[in-house]
């Protein structure tokens, strides 16, 4: 921050050293704010990869998948660590829309794991403990998931599982396509219930398309089941050409 | 699932109510606010009476409302809030800052204006004047003095605009040291140039026609 | 001037107060809106055990809230603040009377909601249900009944849907005999097209795979 | 189902005549408006013959379109329609209150343009110049005074650029008395803030040029 | 510059109240498009009297106030006003179509439709059913068959959806002759295609279940 | 037209020969408006080449600039010719809108050379004589330039005035500034008595922008006169520095 | 400087200039396009006779248009006016993937797409089929493809089906190793799933219906 | 086909990359932009002591940047890219332009401030300043020279103005010159002319006052 001396010239120095004050000062905040905005953005992009992994897991094998994307987890946690280390004393909301992004999308990924695993939804224990033990500490301090940003990630989850149970349509899971239905009834439910704030109501309005989207699947599913009730309705293709 | 939601339900009633609560004392403080901006308008005009004094026993029952956000918020929510009172404590300290500024030629520091408010000093979880409300403060009282500037011409006044225009000078100079983001601040500051450019003006006026007494 | 300014003060003030009481009002009904709404979500659960019953009790604390506006505001004065609560009552009246068709299987007339919710009855500046609320209410069941109408399969309730059908169809024949002029109403009950025939489609999904027990 | 909407049909048709008469009354009330905006434009111009009288004469048939509204409407539905006649009427106040203040370099007060226009005075479902329409009528004043004072120079005269800045620096302090939430009126308070800027530096540039006879 | 703008004033005059008087017809013929929008709905319950016959009937009252519109309108202006009622007689024609292909299996000519509403034959200047309307009439026949299609089934009529998908599959072959500009009707003919895919898949649901007697 | 037989099999061939004559109509319109679009497009691009010229009337001979303007106004009058061609009989407002724009550009190009030359407004007749004379017509037919195309190309006319005063005031022309500020008021003034539709409306509002540009134009002229009243203002740069 | 200005003239006028040339060109590229689109419906059609063939033929006067593009487009601008020709060459692209496949029951791989319509192959500034053009090629096709399923269980043709099936089953297994954004693609891709869960479900009706001789 | 989708893949991955790396080096290029436009802040003050010289030791860096960029973007995808930069380069120039005119007396050509910036000359793919750029960098500096004709004065330097008046009178002569279209530049033209008011009017306070030494 070297600042050439001859290109200012205050008929007031005072004023100067002031400035210079602020400026270092500034300079601080925007650095370290800097700082946790690239975490952030590293969470979400390894997140996103996360999510995109587990949409696999339809196709693939469900517990390879589980063991990979919890793997891909991993330097997760350091990112959390690092951000967690810039934040000093009371300074979380101060920062706060710095990461929001990062831990939101990070929940999405880490519920949506949780679902494929247990079939329920994350406690914000189940979210924070692995944190913890991952970074070897106590308490994460002042750190502590914002009851805003879990109620976002986990709007963004329900999308994330009517693109899942489309997925298992086609693979001839419908068990799978009416759990995650009902699923997510009770989440719309339960946030129904409460005096949202603005940014969760807008998401709500998400949530209930993804909503009606698995409804019409799980109606179509039922339509075809009905029809022919003791078949099984999926068909091997492959027997069929050979 | 249910339990998980009613925990939730009570958390966002309470985060509901504190912004009642807080909107409640904003209600106080506004009126604050309105009556200071008045008061800094009236140094515009040509028999104007106005005194920083004025001002300073108009903002005496501020501190109390201050203190009773200080009771109501925890530290570590202070930068959750802060944008309720955010805009009305920038505005009051801009119409103190402006006051003293045409009364004494010289500018009122953060620290000044903090202890004048009640607020603590600058640091984490503090009830304070950040120093970005006080740097827009800063660019209100660039762009009120250089309305200022045309009104002491009409009063005969033809000193002071030489006197702001070094200010303003230098205050634009300070705020070059800056690094400022595509942020508000950085907004505020390139429009600080048209002020400058105005207040040039006058002092153009003023020196084109000789009206100054050397 | 000042002094015309003074007297412009006390007008605004008392409209502000007025605002403010009813705003207050509205924060006790809102819960009730929002729980209502809920209620109704159940409906579309496999496992559903809600019951219109259960809506009525709900609603009870409503008509003491209803009352106090009736006291706060003149009858001259209803147009003007009614844009406070026409959304809420709307939201209300369709809760109840999706309820009750789900159960009864038959519409709840207007001056039924205006009884149950405490309103006085349609006429010029009587705090009522107005006609054009519940125009909007119908539209929302239309709407939602298209999505009950899918959840119903989903139950294999293969019966409802026909009904459903043929009490859609006459609503929205209803609604053609009406001159509609009002945008709103008009842009509802055009998507209400939609909505009959998304009901359509489930009854002919259910018919061409002959499930429905003649 | 049929019954039921005749019924409605019955209650929206009588609705839709009243709005279709409401405009007939309009299409009489809007040349008058018009008239007046275009009669005010005139005064800007260098060889302005334009008196306050000519617009009285010209506003003449308003009050029988007025009476016919006041018959038409009863008065708990008066804020119901109020919108159709809100906008003209606070026009052509605006126009009277300039006429008037150029003329008289005064202000026209709310109750004398109320009974200009044979408009009741001010309480509830009153068919009167409600408070927010005098308001607005005085930011739009505010806004052409600011035009006026540069065509004024043009015409050569010197002195009515500062009678307009004290009379809007007045009105600009009388605002400020006001708790504005309405957030038109706010809105347009807010701008009146560079009205009184251009005016300064209309009475700047005569003033630091030294045209006026002191 | 005066007079100019005296023959200005009377000629917008004019235009202003031919607009009125072609309005005032357009209220007239408006309840006519809504009754028989009304009548095409009933196609669609199971338990359908309605008859071409019917609508025929209720088109009368048509040809007067289509006399009336051509005594109003100069040739030359024939194509200034034409949004007026544009959107109605496209509307009236497709009602017509629509009711004549279900108890006919054919298509309504554009001259048949002509002759019924008293319109001209289609040349410049002629108040005529223009074929661009004609063929939005016909992208509303496709909309409309495409849901007459599923209550077929739903009646157990097995025999019409085949129909209905023969005669649409040519209709679109047809519109594909046609070199259609980025324009409206390029829009409906693109959704066209959905129409017939739905009509396929019911064709496919009653073909793959063997429904239709060979 | 050539539809290849093999490509449509048509049910019911009578669909086939309404559709094929349908096309036929619809092409030939759409042709007629192509090239109506066409004519008018050139209309505008040469009307703008003229509006250009015309503002250099400010610095450069305004008597070679008229002359060498109405030289180039004359490729246009063919342009009119061949859209007058296109309409027949009673079909002027069916094209209208695709001639429209160019029928206002050209009206906003003839009445500015029409101020620069007279300082008058342009009345309709001198617009339409020159093209009827052009063309060698005895009548223009049905194609009569339409009140509103008229009125909403002098509103334009507006705009350019007040560009082309603020080139006056840079090279000292201070009284066309005053005249150019009366004239612009009188139209404006004009219009505001009329029955206004919405098309003119909007551009009534950039007129009375510009009417008040020059308004501050002239403020600031007369302000400056008023200092030192003997005095030119223009002041000789080059005679200066010498 | 007046040189200088003068070449900035040209360099205006030339990229003008180029602009309204590319348009020209596509005006003959577009009708291409329809056309083909256009052929590609007939395949829906139970007489349908259409071959690729016929395609290749159509597209012939292509060539000499891309290669007109390719003389007047330097490589370094290819990337500045892409989006004129980026649509159209989509379109055609996918038409005669969706015919070749039809025809050979196999997928026509984008060289094969490049060299047919005169295009280089893909590498930077190279004028080519872009892989994301071909890849929305492909995802149209998944689209007509579900559609042609359905029509060829009505022609009685219950073997394709099963091909289709297996065809967008590796296709889509294809797309599933794309890490995707949430681009235009993405989206693609997740309507893809619903055109194969529309295929598998016309497979199981055959299935179940014994409709396929083994 | 999975090589074919495993090639897709990267590409997207590697223009995602490359996006990356050009704002990386951004980040660099926009400090030494900022620094230079408060450099030329500086020269509006009294004790103003810059130098032409300090500024371009402070652009030295550039040049690496520049080459970075170069090696980055192959020259087909250089108008893909360019926005990332257009805006900072021109700003640049400007500052560059600024400095040497008020320096010199004379305007730095297009191909000294490309050889300054190590950019190449202007020929299709060169990574050059574009023309549009440069002119922009002229209009600012018209802006800029009337702001500083007002300082000089301030300064009691009557000589400059003179200077100033001519140069810009000839820059806007070339203006004159170019067709130009509706755009951003056209726009800054039309601006330019009210610099030049200012700087006659400058001129002509010197002149009339007799400031001017002859
Ligand atoms: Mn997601
Ligand atoms: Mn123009």
């Amino acid at each position: 921050n070297e600042n050439n001396e001859k290109e200012s010239i205050f008929n007031e120095p005072k004023i100067k050293s002031m400035f210079s004050s602020f400026s270092k000062k500034l300079d601080e905040d925007n650095d370290r704010r800097e700082r946790i905005v690239k975490n952030s953005r590293d969470i979400t992009i390894a997140s996103k990869r996360v999510i995109s992994l587990l949409q696999r897991a339809v196709w693939e094998d469900k517990q390879e998948i589980l063991k990979q994307s919890k793997q891909n987890l991993q330097p997760i946690f350091n990112l959390f660590g690092n951000i967690i280390k810039e934040l000093d004393q009371q300074e979380y909301w101060k920062f706060q829309k710095a990461f929001t992004n990062g831990v939101q999308e990070y929940i999405e990924a880490v519920s949506f794991q949780y679902y494929i695993e247990f079939g329920a939804l994350i406690p914000l224990d189940s979210i924070l403990i692995p944190i913890k033990e991952a970074l070897n500490l106590d308490s994460l301090g002042q750190f502590n998931i914002s009851i805003d940003d879990y109620a976002l990630g986990i709007c963004d989850l329900s999308g994330e599982l009517m693109r899942y149970s489309t997925g298992c349509v086609t693979v001839g899971k419908y068990d799978e396509c009416f759990k995650i239905c009902d699923f997510i009834r009770s989440m719309s439910s339960g946030f129904k219930k409460c005096h949202l704030n603005k940014d969760i109501t807008s998401k709500m309005n998400t949530m209930e398309e993804s909503l009606k989207k698995i409804e019409k699947l799980c109606f179509s599913i039922r339509i075809r089941k009905s029809e022919f009730p003791d078949q099984q309705i999926k068909v091997d293709i492959n027997d069929m050409i050979e | 699932m249910e339990n998980l939601f009613e925990s939730f339900t009570e958390e966002l009633e309470q985060d509901f109510q504190l912004r009642q609560n807080i909107k409640e004392i904003m209600t106080k403080i506004e009126p604050i606010d309105r009556k200071l901006s008045q008061m800094v308008q009236t140094y515009h005009q040509v028999n104007n009476t106005m005194s920083y004094q004025q001002l300073l026993e108009e903002i005496q029952p501020m501190k109390a409302q201050i203190d009773q956000l200080k009771l109501l918020i925890k530290p570590v929510l202070y930068y959750k809030y802060r944008d309720y009172w955010k805009f009305s404590i920038t505005q009051i300290s801009f119409s103190l800052i402006f006051s003293y500024w045409v009364e004494k030629k010289s500018l009122l520091k953060i620290d000044q204006v903090q202890s004048i408010l009640g607020l603590d000093e600058n640091k984490p979880g503090s009830f304070s004047l950040e120093l970005e409300d006080y740097l827009i403060a800063l660019c209100n009282l660039s762009n009120e003095l250089s309305r200022y500037c045309l009104n002491c011409v009409i009063k005969q006044d033809y000193e002071t605009p030489s006197l702001i225009s070094k200010f303003i000078s230098d205050l634009f100079a300070g705020f070059r040291l800056l690094n400022l983001k595509n942020d508000i601040i950085r907004k505020r500051y390139d429009s600080m140039k048209y002020d400058l450019k105005r207040i040039e003006e006058v002092v153009y006026d003023i020196s084109v026609r000789n009206l100054i007494k050397k």
